[in-house]
């Protein structure tokens, strides 16, 4: 054949040896196979996520079109669950109450884990003991976090008003009204400042260490190159913290359940909190349940989706 | 011999007659009956059931209970060896749930088949009324061979108003609210009992019971998100959530804002603790340690406060409103779940917890009063604080019941939670009355 | 005892083979026939499509269009098992979890070979490749050209039909890179097999292969052996990526069996005049006294000494760059005005498309 | 100055700074870790002691009724097992599952892999709380209500392992797939010989972070099962807080006593754990 030829037209075409059809054929049992594969590897997950996430949401499409309850009998409604919304008495409440705590919480929990993370990154030795004390409220099932809360908080014994007792203050009621929201968020800080504080050390860590020695060089202070280095190079890694940070901040209940009741008065009662009382009040009124659930669940959804826009942007950009 | 063992007899021989039975089986059947007619005759000696079952029973029976006291699962135990001495085959098993998610629990427990009887609250009858899950007991409960007994129930009224099915047997009633009174600091206020007949010498017994940064006069709101508190309040105002025909809003009314306004008073005062700073844990101990001179709270409080205190104290009902004195107390039912397999078992079981000894008993041990008229004469007032007893007469005077609508837990739940917020002066009581009214139309549907 | 031991045909037959991704197209119709025990070289700067047309022939990508016969058999739709071939990758890919012996003898054991012969088998390759002393240890345990050496352990204990090299060499410093190549070309005579391996380094290939396939943007420019491909390139392509420095190249017409552009020159009467390119390799340049017959006057821009040579860079008077190769005990001097000679024997001639116009030298 | 002088003082400066930040890190250290120490005093305190003021800082003779009566009295050690038959179930399911979608997700072409994962994307932050009702309509429908699986199953739904699995697959070099490929394995053989061992830190963050949140989970585990042998440690713990009055000194108990083994858990796998998972999750 055409060893010697040293310039290579386009061959022309059928000099095959196989008729096309039976390439075709081939190719398409190849291609099978590989479908089948795929499915086959990911079938087991696969089939847990459609019947117990994807089904679930669907459901909650269903019943927010419903009226009724588990226990009696249901009917449809239409959109009627979403027009009432926002004449629910407490609703706006429970907008707020959420706002406020993921306003009060998030930033100390951002803020706080970042200048943890500044000086744990730095730090020669005894790293390992301060991210496992660091760590340890991480791992606090809320049920039990809010137990201890709510024993520190003891107006009469607690520790918070032992504090202030000892620096010579009137004991402070911390699940009164006035406070109560901010002790949950506070809390909350206590619960997640050391998991973000973690992530944003193995962020650091991974930062051009080149561009620290010439930055040094280059006479910049500390602040300097937290200003102008640390900071813009973990643009992205805050952004992704931000937006995680407030969806967690967004479905805030375990604790607000066991520590305050949602009270006192409507003081602590949260969106999914007052998604609880409608599901599992007396009448399970599941359908207006849904419609709030499902109203959380597009926001959180829209602010995933916002971060993976923005997340994108980044394999673009360089 | 009970009319009960006859019917158990009468069937049985007319099952040999028709040849079901065997010969040996109607000996068998017979043997058994004796045996367990002997049984309770000889071992259970010490009370007397008001019927017995004469089946030989067996199985296995679950049940979800609330909890009442501490002891809750150790009582239905006690209960459950007297069954077996009857009943040997019949094994048990309890579980709680919480009152938080209470309607929750149930509802997924009976819709899944997860246990056999359920222990339900009035404050949901009307929902369960509404559907299929639980086994519809009113053939059991109206067979004339039961009518001796149901005349020994109370509340029946209350449970026919919710509609036509009869689902549950009475257990006890339990006032939702009432004054735990430390009656030494009355005393020292210059009071006596009587301070309870009208709002103002309440409010001065109250302020004269204050000593600030040592004792509170009153303390309310200790359930957060709780119940019962300001509803009865409302109702001795001569409101109501509905009016009696459940057709309009019965909330904003003049009376209402204005023992609203009383009692936002005593917190604007500083004669009760601000809201959060005591919880319904922690509450029974302050009242038990002297820093709240009068705690209210629901009668289950009564099982927690140690048995011997250091002062003199008394349950008293809320002082009148501008109508009536009222107090707030609703009923708790034993249910079945349509879904158990040996319906026959269940009722055996539930009667035989609230036949009258087992009642008085449980009650008793729980805080609550029985719902069996009985219950005084099988040993009821043993175990609780004699201030229970004490009590009962002035609550049964002043007991008004939930109403007849299924929304009312969540209007309920809701409304307190409003109403509390214009303790915590969040909005005012003309407000917070106001919004109590458009949550009954929205969650009636009005 | 596999069917190819038998076979006397073609090691490997392309016949039409094209590879698109979507609408790019990355092969463009290839065809290659291989000799058994032939050393081919696929060169080309990166890009080319070489790489994926080693992976086509391995079986690791599917094609697009054409034929694949590996001794005969249609290995379209063989796996890559299937084949008979062994691949040596650029990053060796071995693994990291497994000891050398166990990388080795991994594709032997998965074949369900005797534990006894595969040790046997991992042994003899190993002291053929001098790893003895390495056989425990882990492949992070190990130098660059250790690790090397197990990659091609690992497909030596094979005894593949066909070997496959995807660049093998480049991720090795220069002085292990020139060991390693002589090696590799002994190891080659030595087993015997078929080879095909992928390299974007001419060294490479002009002195390992016994042909090159040469290739850009998915189309092969040239097949042929070094000597071939070194004198005769197919194209302009061909002829600036062969060769360091690579080959001068001038644009100009011919007339009257003249060059006729930046500067003039004499051509061999037989190039058909026309719109041209004119080529000639630095080496061939000669620097002549001025005066001389078609001597063109120049003037020395840079001189550039690697050692056993130098590079003149002149430029003509008509402004053409030309790159000259002479010795490197020349005198040379930047800034020295010259004469030089394109002796018309030593010209290629392209035409206007790049492709080369065949001319016959001798005549 | 000289250089040796200069050197000195930029030692002590370094090691001024060092201590600093000790400081600031003890501090914080301390008071993250305090309520702990707090509650783990209580536990060793009798109920009057407790409400005792001014509270005694250090319980001498320790009182150790509260762990006696958690013990034996409670269900706490059947709550223990629960907690750790069911989160241990999970994760060896989870990844086991995860990694194989993952490897399916980052390593064989089919078609609906990028809407499969675009889907799991979108989903991933869905809270279970919104979910509850139809989740349990769905469980129930199933039929296992009260059984171990409707604790065990739910969870693997969660699609944030897959998607980490899928991170760390695509990792890989694909070179090595393609060796084994050539070297006979089958693609099961490739997941599982190849692939398994080599993202073996990846499974151990996976495992961790699914472990810890099995331990934690409460708000399903309280809807999904109704009897007493079924319950997990939190619902166990919620439901004693419920039941059991104002007895600071179990609860106290009960909260060291569930802190311990996750602790230790926690304490034993940090290492691999801290540095890599996050390092990884900063990939997403």
């Amino acid at each position: 054949m055409g060893l010697d030829a040293r310039v290579m037209p386009a061959a022309p075409s059928g000099r095959l040896r196989l008729a096309p059809e039976e390439h075709r054929r081939l190719s398409r049992n190849r291609r099978l196979k590989r479908e089948v594969l795929g499915w086959a590897f990911l079938a087991p997950m696969f089939l847990c996520f459609v019947i117990f996430l994807v089904l679930p949401v669907l459901g909650t499409v269903w019943w927010s079109l419903r009226s009724g309850g588990l226990a009696g009998d249901t009917k449809f409604v239409g959109l009627k669950n979403f027009i009432d919304l926002p004449d629910i008495v407490g609703a706006s409440a429970a907008v707020t109450n959420t706002l406020v705590f993921a306003l009060i919480s998030v930033p100390l929990i951002l803020v706080g884990a970042l200048a943890i993370a500044l000086l744990l990154a730095r730090i020669e030795r005894g790293g390992s003991i301060y991210r496992f004390l660091i760590y340890f409220p991480v791992l606090v099932p809320g049920v039990v976090a809010a137990l201890i809360w709510l024993f520190m908080t003891n107006v009469d014994f607690g520790l918070f008003n032992g504090v202030v007792r000892g620096l010579g203050g009137k004991p402070v009621v911390w699940l009164g009204a006035d406070h109560a929201l901010t002790v949950l968020a506070i809390l909350d800080v206590w619960r997640n400042v050391g998991y973000w504080a973690l992530f944003f050390v193995a962020a650091i860590i991974g930062l051009p260490k080149e561009l620290y020695q010439a930055a040094e060089l280059d006479g910049a202070s500390a602040f300097a190159r937290l200003r102008y280095l640390t900071l813009p190079l973990m643009r992205r890694i805050i952004f992704f913290a931000v937006v995680v940070a407030t969806i967690w901040g967004l479905q805030v209940f375990d604790t607000a359940l066991v520590l305050t009741s949602g009270g006192p008065g409507t003081a602590t009662t949260t969106v999914i909190y007052r998604v609880w009382l409608y599901m599992f009040g007396a009448t399970n009124k599941i359908g207006v349940a849904s419609a709030i659930s499902l109203v959380l669940i597009v926001t959180i959804l829209l602010l995933t989706l916002v971060q993976m826009r923005l997340l994108r942007g980044r394999r673009g950009g360089d | 011999m009970n009319q009960r063992i006859h019917r158990q007899i009468s069937a049985l021989s007319e099952a040999h007659h028709e040849a079901r039975l065997s010969r040996r089986g109607f000996v068998m059947g017979l043997l058994q009956l004796g045996l367990s007619t002997a049984a309770v005759a000889s071992i259970a000696a010490g009370f007397r059931p008001a019927y017995a079952a004469a089946k030989s029973l067996k199985g296995h029976v679950r049940f979800l209970v609330g909890p009442w006291s501490e002891g809750e699962v150790a009582h239905h135990k006690h209960i459950a060896e007297a069954f077996n001495v009857l009943h040997p085959d019949v094994t048990f098993d309890f579980r709680l749930y919480q009152w938080g998610t209470a309607a929750q629990e149930i509802g997924a427990s009976v819709a899944g088949g997860g246990h056999d009887i359920y222990m339900t609250t009035e404050s949901s009858y009307p929902d369960y009324q509404a559907g299929t899950r639980f086994a519809d007991l009113t053939a059991r409960i109206n067979d004339p061979a039961f009518a001796a007994e149901k005349a020994k129930y109370l509340y029946w009224e209350r449970t026919e108003s919710y509609g036509p099915k009869l689902l549950g047997l009475p257990i006890s009633w339990h006032v939702e609210d009432a004054l735990f009174v430390n009656m030494d600091k009355v005393k020292e206020a210059g009071h006596d009992a009587s301070f309870i007949d009208s709002w103002d010498g309440f409010v001065d017994c109250i302020a004269k019971m204050t000593k600030e940064g040592e004792t509170y006069g009153l303390g309310i709101g200790i359930q957060l998100g709780g119940y019962g508190e300001w509803y009865q309040r409302l109702r001795s105002a001569g409101g109501s959530y509905l009016t009696p025909d459940l057709k309009k809003p019965n909330v904003n009314l003049p009376d209402v804002v204005k023992v609203t306004e009383q009692m936002a008073d005593l917190f604007k005062r500083g004669i009760a603790p601000p809201l959060g700073t005591y919880g319904y844990d922690a509450a029974p101990a302050a009242f038990a340690a002297g820093k709240l001179a009068i705690l209210s709270s629901d009668l289950a409080g009564t099982t927690v406060l140690p048995k011997k205190m250091p002062f003199d104290w008394k349950l008293l009902p809320y002082p009148p409103g501008p109508v009536s004195q009222v107090n707030f107390n609703d009923v708790t039912y034993y249910m079945v779940n349509a879904k158990s397999p040996d319906q026959d078992l269940m009722w055996e079981v539930i009667s035989f917890w609230t036949n009258g000894a087992n009642d008085a008993y449980w009650a008793d041990n729980s805080g609550t009063y029985p719902a069996r008229i009985d219950a005084p004469q099988n040993g009821y007032g043993t175990n609780a604080v004699p201030q229970l007893a004490e009590a009962l007469p002035l609550f049964e005077k002043h007991a008004v019941g939930l109403e007849n609508f299924p929304q009312w837990a969540t209007v309920e739940g809701l409304a307190e939670a409003e109403i509390q917020n214009c303790y915590t002066g969040k909005s005012t009581p003309a407000e917070a009355v106001a919004n109590v009214e458009k949550i009954v139309i929205h969650e009636v549907g009005l | 005892m596999t069917p190819t031991d038998t076979y006397s045909g073609p090691a490997i037959e392309l016949i039409e083979v094209a590879k698109h991704y979507g609408k790019v197209t990355v092969l463009d119709r290839v065809d290659l026939t291989v000799a058994p025990g032939e050393f081919i070289a696929l060169l080309g700067p990166s890009g080319c499509g070489k790489s994926t047309l080693l992976k086509l022939i391995a079986g690791l990508d599917e094609l697009s269009h054409g034929e694949i016969h590996i001794a005969g058999r249609l290995a379209n739709y063989l796996k890559p098992a299937e084949r008979d071939v062994a691949m040596v990758f650029q990053n060796y890919a071995l693994y990291p979890h497994m000891t050398v012996r166990e990388n080795m003898g991994f594709p032997l054991k998965m074949s369900g070979i005797a534990r006894d012969i595969v040790t046997a088998k991992v042994d003899e390759a190993a002291s053929l490749l001098q790893l003895d002393a390495q056989l425990d240890r882990f492949p992070d345990e190990l130098s660059g050209g250790q690790r090397q050496r197990v990659a091609l352990g690992r497909a030596i204990v094979r005894e593949p039909y066909v070997f496959l090299m995807d660049e093998p060499l480049s991720n090795l410093d220069a002085l292990l890179r020139v060991e390693m190549r002589a090696e590799l070309v002994r190891l080659h005579k030595r087993v015997g097999r078929t080879t095909i391996y992928v390299t974007h380094d001419q060294v490479e290939a002009m002195t390992m292969a016994n042909r090159i396939v040469l290739m850009k943007g998915g189309v092969v420019q040239q097949v042929g052996t070094p000597a071939e491909i070194y004198a005769t390139p197919a194209n302009t392509f061909v002829a600036t990526f062969v060769g360091s420095p690579p080959m001068n190249l001038f644009k100009g017409r011919i007339e009257q069996a003249r060059f006729r552009g930046a500067f003039d020159t004499a051509v061999p009467a037989r190039v058909m005049p026309g719109d041209v390119t004119l080529g000639i390799r630095p080496e061939h340049v000669e620097i002549v006294e001025a005066g001389e017959k078609e001597a063109l006057a120049a003037t020395i821009d840079l001189v550039e000494r690697v050692g056993p040579d130098a590079y003149l860079r002149l430029t003509t008077q008509g402004r053409a760059t030309v790159t000259a190769r002479v010795d490197g005990a020349s005198r040379a001097k930047e800034g020295e005005r010259v004469a030089l000679r394109l002796p018309p024997a030593r010209l290629c001639f392209f035409d206007a498309a790049g492709n080369r116009m065949i001319v016959d030298k001798e005549g | 100055m000289t250089a040796e002088q200069h050197a000195r003082i930029r030692v002590r400066q370094r090691r001024r700074r060092e201590f600093g930040r000790h400081l600031v890190l003890g501090l914080v250290a301390f008071i993250l870790v305090a309520p702990f120490y707090y509650v783990l005093l209580a536990s060793l305190k009798d109920s009057t002691e407790i409400f005792s003021y001014p509270p005694k800082l250090l319980p001498i003779p320790p009182y150790f009724g509260n762990y006696r009566d958690l013990l034996w009295n409670t269900g706490f050690l059947r709550w223990m097992f629960n907690t750790f038959f069911v989160a241990t179930s999970v994760t060896v399911l989870k990844v086991f599952l995860d990694s194989m979608a993952g490897y399916a997700l980052a390593k064989i072409e089919f078609t609906g892999r990028r809407l499969v994962f675009l889907l799991m994307i979108i989903l991933l932050m869905v809270p279970i709380g919104a979910l509850i009702v139809p989740l349990w309509s769905m469980v129930s429908g199933l039929g296992l209500i009260n059984t171990y699986w409707a604790l065990i199953l739910p969870p693997l739904a969660n699609p944030l392992g897959a998607i980490l699995m899928r991170q760390f697959i695509l990792g890989l070099p694909r070179d090595l797939e393609n060796a084994a490929r050539l070297d006979g394995l089958s693609e099961f053989a490739i997941y599982w010989r190849i692939v398994l061992p080599l993202i073996k830190p990846g499974l151990v963050v996976l495992a961790v972070i699914i472990f810890t949140d099995q331990f934690m989970s409460f708000t399903w585990p309280l809807i999904a099962t109704t009897s007493d042998e079924l319950q997990v440690l939190t619902v166990g713990i919620a439901a004693m807080r419920a039941h059991g009055g104002a007895n600071y000194g179990l609860w106290s108990a009960s909260a060291v006593m569930s802190l311990v083994p996750i602790g230790v858990f926690f304490f034993v796998l940090q290492r691999q754990f801290l540095a890599r998972s996050l390092a990884g999750a900063l990939k997403q």
